[in-house]
């Protein structure tokens, strides 16, 4: 395998890893959060299968602005979650 | 309901995983999907067709500008809707919100608020880059507009509500958001007008001194600033409407 | 025969809406003006109904063509022998129907008359159109529209009983005409060349020979119990819910016009779209007959415990359109013969029995045989008119239910079922026994004291409704010797 | 100006709704004028366009945005709007009936939802913009991002409403994401096998390199037609609908109620048609024999549900979602027949059910509530008014000649074709079903009946209401006009059915459908 | 492929370990979505069920060894050249109005790229598709969390099941005991009373 197929690996599994704890966690904040990273990893992995448009914008939208809109509303409702 | 959820879940699985079996294999050159001739066409033809370099920006904002278009719309219409919703009308807007419990301290943090100043118009140009550059690097209207609506939610962020409504609005907003689908919509009409399709931006180069190739260009710059347009308010505006509960006022 | 393109047919059909426009126009504030138009509208159409009598006497049938239903077929009207005979006895017993339900209505100062003679005007528009149809899917149209129109009238007393009668009645019909009719129309309508094949009445007789034998039985099951408006057992009890409307209804509509378009359909369906070699070569056509013998005696049997006297009118009227669906499946010419004669006879008799009820309820508000005590000599003529009538019924000469039960015996005979003229005799003793003991209750026995108190100030019902059921008392005398004109109309159809 | 009819389908009511965004703030009252003014527009470009279809001589009109045309580019390269008869009768079926909604919607608007005129009729144009667009357009994709386009506007109007109404929203945008994500991920399976996006493209692919027997493909056709029941409403998925449409602004609920769901179903159509093709569609599969079953369950299920609501809004809900299952059964009983019916009552169901829902919202707004016990003697107050209701109720039991009687007539006429005789008898079930609900209905309307049984004078005689229960108080005539449009409407397609049904025969001539039994 | 030994797993394991991938979000996502009871918990779910979907076009445009899709210089017809060629664009401009199609033929300059070229590039059609998505999504997102702040503002919780008890209640006529603030209760019963 190579170095960049291993990155590739790297990122695949921290995906998933981020997903679970973004679903996971209690903690509504902290959910969003995670599901920033989440999409920042998703950002960087486009970019390295060469979408580089696409990378951009999720950059943008998922891991800054939808994350941004996530964090208004759970300041605005409860931060904790039953599940 | 966790039952169903895994019964959903395992049927999806097996029917993804038995389609996943037939899929070419990983970044085959060979394999339908890439060698079709739509998709042979956008890579070999766009510099013909457009002289765009990115062939994203091209497919984007021309070949499939239609799509776009209605991108943008629907944009708009998330705008609209959540201001729709959230909206407090007759008595409720009148009533002042009561103070929420952890809210501690209104006045803004001095460190943030000077970085942000700083921060502030670089985005903003870094904004204007990424649209005008869209032709020739990654980045385009959505890109661009996406960064410059962040800076306004920075703004807000860092001081308060107010603060970034006395630049924009979120009414003004609304009108802008407007403002970029008519630009989009009206190149897309002036086209029509001038005898081709909706859309046609080569028969701009009726009326401007460009060729049909350069008009498809210049055409495209016009719709991302369309786009950009609209993605910047309406972002700022869902913010401003997410954030302060439909009131428009306050802040995080 | 020739074919005569005419717009007859459809005036006849139009006219009463043209009075719904007039009697709502007119109003509850209006009464006169609104029954004056009653009354017009039934006089016009029934001129323009018998207008087109000698036309068909000549041998010709009269089409319209009205619009295309689907591709192949059209919605046509034709007027031919058979149809012709149903309108005419239709629409000249709307004309004494309207003027005896003026004094009925007036009589018991019913609430929303205004509604009443809308719909009975409509209904006898759909009465029409199922009369003048000329092919199933014709009749199909104006079937639902009269089950749809009558419904408000069954319903007219609006209390509790009303309800109930009215679910049973329109939940029984369209039960019936969307899961049975339908079907078996659409049936048709595929297997016969996609509707190259129309059903027609005229042309397409016997087409449905294309299917099996087997099939063919189903599609009559089908068909026969679809129009259950026919009131053959087990689809009956609609008829005897449908007495909770106001007499001058169970008069025309559910001794006359609902009961007599279904028989009219069965008839058509047997004669027009089977045909009489067709039927008689089918299997299991025996079992219609069965079914319809049995409708006869069991109707009749229960007619004797009915104490109510509608409803003892109502059971008799089943067991009469028993007899019209036994002449149609006898498959023989004098069988068809005495059905279609029989819904005339029967029409006429039965419509007088029920003007008698009402008159007899608007007079004295009695409702059961059991009251009836005397009251021939308060109201003669009216129990004068309910004898003739029962003679009638029952089939006794000079009256003309005689002439339609002598022909149907002889159908029987023709196809060589001796034991149905036994079951004709049998239920003919049996009308006897229901119908008669009314009229000599009345006449014959004395009224109670405490009775005689209640009943001092009673006298004959308003004339408005004792001209109407004179004249049609007479008109069973009539009927038995004009009986030569509709034998020739109704023989000419087949 | 003829030749660009279709963009004016889709660039008016655009056009309209951003104006009406710009009116929202000051001047409010002009929105409705503009989104009048607007569909008015379309509809004249949806009618040039019918016009212009039925003159051309293959019945369609391809339109290609961004003068991409076929001569000089491959098929596909830009986006397709492809008119032929089907999509533009469905076209204007939508269009129409947004037409009578704007009208009517001028009270219940401002009264509804006050002063937010300016959104609801933006999102309202937008709405029809997209379901508009989803019916003529010819790329896959393009006809995902139009979906999306029609469910946030749907969204939206929803939401626009009671704190009830964001409730049901919320499942709405839960369903609704994953049916358009399946549609997404399944489209992307196309692309995948294909190598193009247009719909006529992909047909050419599987038909010349015979991708029947992929795998990808199956599960493509799978997601495609999953995504689009859950869109549908189909009945397993319906969990959405009955909360969303009956708490709805009223307007919203006349908007969307007749339109949502059939024009998911011409999506079904088109998919099965033109894009994955007859042969494939058809074929023998698990997924085409488990479907007519799931139709009866869907359409037994959701019939005697309505029969279990005591709300007029929430019945109607519920007839929606039967009705869905008729139109999912006739294309998959497939003959010729089965689809002309679910064409047909497409067509037939979506001005159906606008009359009645428009009737409902009268009720409504007149009696403030739509439960039952509201609906007493309303006749004699809005005898108009009940007449067209009523024309919408028989249309849906299906007495002729009303148009409901038509499309059920080739549905039954189609099932018993194919023999399925189970989808037969589920017809006929849930029609004697809707004979029942609907006299039920009018047996209060029309007759209210007298609960206590009690006898007036000789047994007749008035019911004693008060006398503002019976005086005449007709609807405002900005409601009832259109209400009384609708209904001759329904009356009208039934009559002239012939027309509709020979240009619906005219689109399914060429794919050689099962069609009677050759004798 | 079933042939080899352990085949399917080995192919779906290692060569197609994307694919393998996506489908795993997907599933997460769809499962968050249908299971979850916290509305804010559905929509996150949402968001991870619609990038798996981004993920897999994403993937479908892959190709091995390619570069972005975007002209390198010595690809680009216009690249360098363009400034040279500006003056005589207008001419251009008049001869081929009528023939958009044919005017790059006699361009000597442009040049359609050779298949050979084409190979060198990703392919750019599933990234504009995503862009699309992207977008849908945020604006999905966005109105799903408008709709998530009015049904805390009516009912004064986001958990699902406490949602339909307090719809429930209200459908019966019984006053919410939630514990949403005394504001907007009284807000939400003004709404109601409007609406009547």
């Amino acid at each position: 395998m190579s170095g960049l197929e291993l990155f590739n690996v790297f990122i695949l599994v921290f995906l998933v890893v981020a997903a679970v704890i973004a679903l996971r966690v209690k903690d509504l904040l902290i959910a969003s959060v995670v599901f920033g990273i989440y999409s920042f990893l998703m950002c960087l992995l486009w970019a390295e299968m060469g979408a580089v448009d696409v990378a951009f914008t999720e950059a943008a939208v998922g891991a800054g602005v939808s994350a941004v809109f996530l964090i208004a509303t759970v300041f605005n409702v409860k931060r904790d979650s039953s599940d | 309901m966790r039952k169903l959820a895994v019964a959903v879940v395992v049927l999806t699985g097996g029917l993804l995983l038995y389609a996943a079996t037939d899929f070419a294999a990983w970044g085959d050159p060979e394999s339908p999907a890439s060698d079709s001739d739509v998709s042979k066409h956008f890579i070999a033809e766009t510099g013909v067709d457009t002289e765009v370099p990115n062939m994203v920006t091209a497919v984007l904002a021309d070949y499939r500008g239609f799509d776009t278009m209605f991108e943008t719309v629907v944009i708009f219409i998330a705008g609209i809707a959540i201001l729709a919703i959230l909206k407090l009308t007759g008595k409720d807007a009148t009533k002042t919100p009561g103070k929420r419990k952890d809210e501690v301290d209104d006045a803004p943090d001095l460190i943030v608020t000077h970085t942000v100043r700083l921060l502030v118009p670089i985005i903003q140009l870094f904004a204007f880059y990424v649209l005008a550059h869209g032709h020739v690097s990654p980045g385009g209207g959505f890109q661009g507009g996406v960064i410059m609506g962040a800076s306004f939610i920075l703004v807000a962020l860092a001081w308060d509500l107010p603060r970034a409504m006395d630049r924009l609005s979120v009414d003004r907003a609304i009108l802008l958001a407007g403002v970029g689908i008519l630009i989009y919509a009206g190149i897309g009409l002036l086209a029509m007008f001038l005898g081709g399709e909706f859309l046609d931006y080569a028969e701009l180069s009726t009326i401007f001194p460009v060729s049909r190739e350069m008009a498809r260009y210049h055409a495209m710059l016009g719709v991302e600033i369309g786009v950009a347009f609209t993605v910047t308010t309406v972002m700022f505006a869902i913010y401003a409407s997410l954030s302060s509960k439909g009131r428009l006022e306050g802040g995080l | 025969m020739e074919v005569i393109q005419d717009t007859r047919p459809l005036i006849a059909l139009l006219a009463p809406f043209v009075g719904v426009v007039g009697i709502v126009w007119a109003g509850e504030k209006r009464a006169n003006l609104r029954e004056t138009i009653t009354l017009l509208t039934g006089i016009f159409q029934a001129s323009v109904v018998l207008s087109m009598i000698p036309l068909v006497l000549a041998d010709n049938v009269i089409e319209f063509h009205v619009w295309q239903i689907f591709t192949n077929v059209p919605l046509l009207l034709r007027v031919d022998g058979f149809g012709i005979t149903f309108a005419a006895v239709a629409s000249v017993l709307w004309i004494a129907t309207s003027l005896y339900s003026i004094g009925y209505m007036r009589g018991l100062h019913e609430h929303a008359q205004t509604r009443f003679y809308t719909f009975f005007a409509i209904s006898m528009s759909a009465t029409m159109g199922v009369a003048f149809s000329a092919n199933l899917l014709t009749i199909y149209f104006f079937y639902e529209m009269l089950s749809v129109s009558t419904f408000p009238l069954v319903t007219h007393m609006q209390n509790k009983e009303a309800r109930t009668g009215g679910r049973t009645y329109l939940s029984y019909l369209l039960f019936t005409s969307l899961c049975l009719l339908l079907p078996a129309l659409s049936w048709c309508y595929v297997w016969l060349d996609g509707g190259a094949v129309t059903m027609d009445f005229l042309a397409d007789t016997g087409k449905i020979s294309f299917f099996s034998s087997h099939t063919q039985l189903v599609l009559l099951l089908l068909f026969t119990f679809g129009f259950a408006k026919a009131g053959l057992m087990p689809v009956h009890s609609w008829l005897p819910n449908a007495m909770v409307a106001p007499t001058p209804v169970s008069a025309l509509l559910h001794a006359v016009a609902v009961v007599k378009v279904g028989v009219f359909c069965v008839i058509r369906v047997y004669s027009d779209v089977f045909g009489i070699d067709l039927l008689r070569g089918l299997d299991g056509e025996r079992i219609m007959i069965w079914i319809a013998c049995a409708t006869i005696l069991i109707s009749s049997l229960i007619a004797l415990s009915q104490d109510n006297l509608k409803r003892r009118l109502a059971f008799s009227t089943i067991g009469q359109l028993g007899y019209v669906v036994l002449g149609a499946t006898l498959a023989t010419k004098q069988g068809m013969g005495g059905a279609v004669l029989h819904i005339a006879m029967h029409a006429c008799g039965k419509i007088t029995l029920f003007f008698c009820a009402g008159a007899i309820f608007v007079a004295s508000g009695k409702k059961y045989v059991s009251q009836l005590r005397g009251l021939g000599r308060k109201m003669p003529f009216t129990m004068g008119a309910f004898l003739i009538g029962s003679l009638s019924v029952i089939g006794l000469p000079p009256l003309g239910g005689f002439i339609s039960k002598w022909y149907l015996a002889l159908g029987a005979l023709d196809g060589g079922y001796f034991w149905v003229v036994v079951v004709l005799l049998v239920s003919s003793m049996l009308n006897v026994f229901y119908l008669l003991p009314v009229a000599v209750t009345a006449f014959f026995r004395d009224r109670d004291e405490e009775e005689d108190e209640d009943g001092k100030g009673m006298k004959e019902a308003p004339w408005q409704c004792v001209i109407p059921l004179t004249c049609t008392a007479l008109g069973c005398f009539g009927l038995f010797f004009f009986s030569d004109v509709l034998l020739q109309l109704a023989g000419l159809g087949h | 100006m003829s030749e660009n009819s279709i963009a004016l389908i889709f660039a008016c009511p655009l056009f309209g709704a951003v104006l009406c965004t710009f009116l929202g703030g000051a001047k409010r009252a002009l929105c409705h004028p503009v989104a009048v003014v607007s569909l008015g527009g379309a509809l004249w470009g949806g009618i040039e366009t019918l016009r212009r279809v039925v003159a051309s001589e293959s019945h369609e009109i391809s339109y290609l945005l961004g003068g991409w045309t076929l001569d000089s580019y491959p098929r596909g390269v830009g986006i397709e709007f492809r008119a032929d008869l089907l999509g533009t009768l469905i076209m204007l079926v939508v269009i129409g009936v947004a037409f009578l909604v704007a009208l009517y919607s001028k009270l219940t608007v401002s009264e509804e939802t006050p002063e937010k005129e300016g959104p609801f009729y933006t999102l309202f144009l937008l709405q029809v913009t997209g379901l508009a667009g989803i019916c003529l357009t010819g790329d896959a994709f393009n006809l995902y991002v139009l979906i999306e386009v029609a469910a946030l506007t749907g969204y939206g109007l929803i939401a626009m409403g009671s704190a009830r109404a964001a409730a049901a929203t919320f499942n709405y945008v839960i369903l609704g994401t994953i049916g358009a994500s399946f549609y997404l991920l399944g489209v992307g399976y196309l692309y995948m096998k294909t190598g193009t996006l247009n719909m006529v493209g992909i047909q050419e692919v599987i038909v010349q390199q015979d991708l029947a027997d992929s795998a990808t493909m199956q599960v493509a056709f799978v997601f495609i037609g999953l995504g689009i029941l859950i869109k549908m409403a189909f009945f397993p998925f319906h969990a959405w609908l009955p909360n969303a449409y009956s708490h709805a602004p009223t307007s919203t609920s006349c908007l969307l109620a007749p339109l949502v769901t059939k024009v998911m179903i011409y999506v079904m159509i088109r998919m099965t048609l033109t894009v994955f093709g007859v042969d494939f569609s058809f074929e023998e599969t698990l997924w085409t024999k488990l479907l007519p079953w799931l139709v009866v369950v869907a359409i037994v299920c959701a019939a005697t549900m309505a029969l279990a609501q005591r709300d007029l809004k929430k019945m109607l809900t519920y007839l929606i979602v039967a009705e869905v299952g008729y139109m999912v059964g006739g294309v998959w009983i497939y003959n010729y027949y089965g689809l002309v019916g679910s064409i047909f009552h497409v067509i037939s169901d979506a001005c159906m059910t606008l009359c009645l829902f428009l009737g409902a919202g009268i009720i409504l707004r007149k009696v403030g509530t739509s439960h039952f016990d509201g609906l007493k003697g309303l006749f004699r107050r809005m005898p108009l008014t009940m007449t067209g209701f009523f024309v919408g109720g028989f249309s849906i039991i299906g007495l002729p000649p009303t148009c409901g009687f038509f499309s059920k007539w080739y549905l039954i006429t189609g099932g018993m074709l194919a023999e399925r005789w189970e989808y037969v008898v589920a017809l006929l079930f849930s029609t004697m079903v809707m004979v029942v609900l609907f006299f039920r209905l009018i047996e209060r309307i029309h007759l209210a009946v007298k609960e206590s049984g009690e006898e007036f004078g000789h047994g007749h005689g008035d019911l004693d209401l008060p006398e503002n229960e019976t005086r005449f108080d007709e609807a405002p005539l900005s409601m009832l006009i259109p209400l009384l449009l609708s209904a001759a409407v329904v009356l009208l397609i039934g009559i002239y059915n012939q027309d509709v049904v020979n240009l619906v025969e005219s689109f399914l001539e060429p794919l050689n459908l099962p069609k009677g039994t050759d004798r | 492929m079933f042939g080899e030994d352990g085949g399917l797993l080995r192919e779906l394991l290692v060569e197609r370990f994307n694919y393998c991938i996506y489908v795993v979000l997907l599933l997460i996502g769809l499962y968050a979505m249908i299971a979850k009871n916290n509305l804010i918990k559905k929509l996150i779910g949402m968001s991870i069920f619609q990038t798996a979907i981004i993920l897999f076009y994403v993937s479908l445009g892959v190709k091995e060894g390619a570069s972005i899709p975007i002209y390198k210089p010595e690809h680009d017809p216009h690249g360098h050249h363009a400034e040279d060629h500006a003056d005589h664009k207008p001419k251009d401009a008049n001869a081929s109005s009528s023939a958009s199609a044919d005017a790059h033929d006699d361009h000597h300059e442009v040049q359609a790229l050779t298949d050979e070229q084409t190979r060198q590039y990703a392919n750019p059609l599933p990234h504009v598709l995503m862009l699309t998505a992207i977008v849908v999504g945020v604006a999905t997102l966005g109105v799903a969390l408008a709709v998530v702040q009015r049904i805390y503002r009516a009912y004064g919780t986001i958990e699902e099941d406490e949602v339909m008890k307090a719809i429930m209640e209200e459908s019966q006529g019984i006053p919410s005991t939630k514990g949403s603030p005394k504001s907007k209760k009284g807000a939400s019963k003004k709404r109601k009373a409007k609406k009547a």
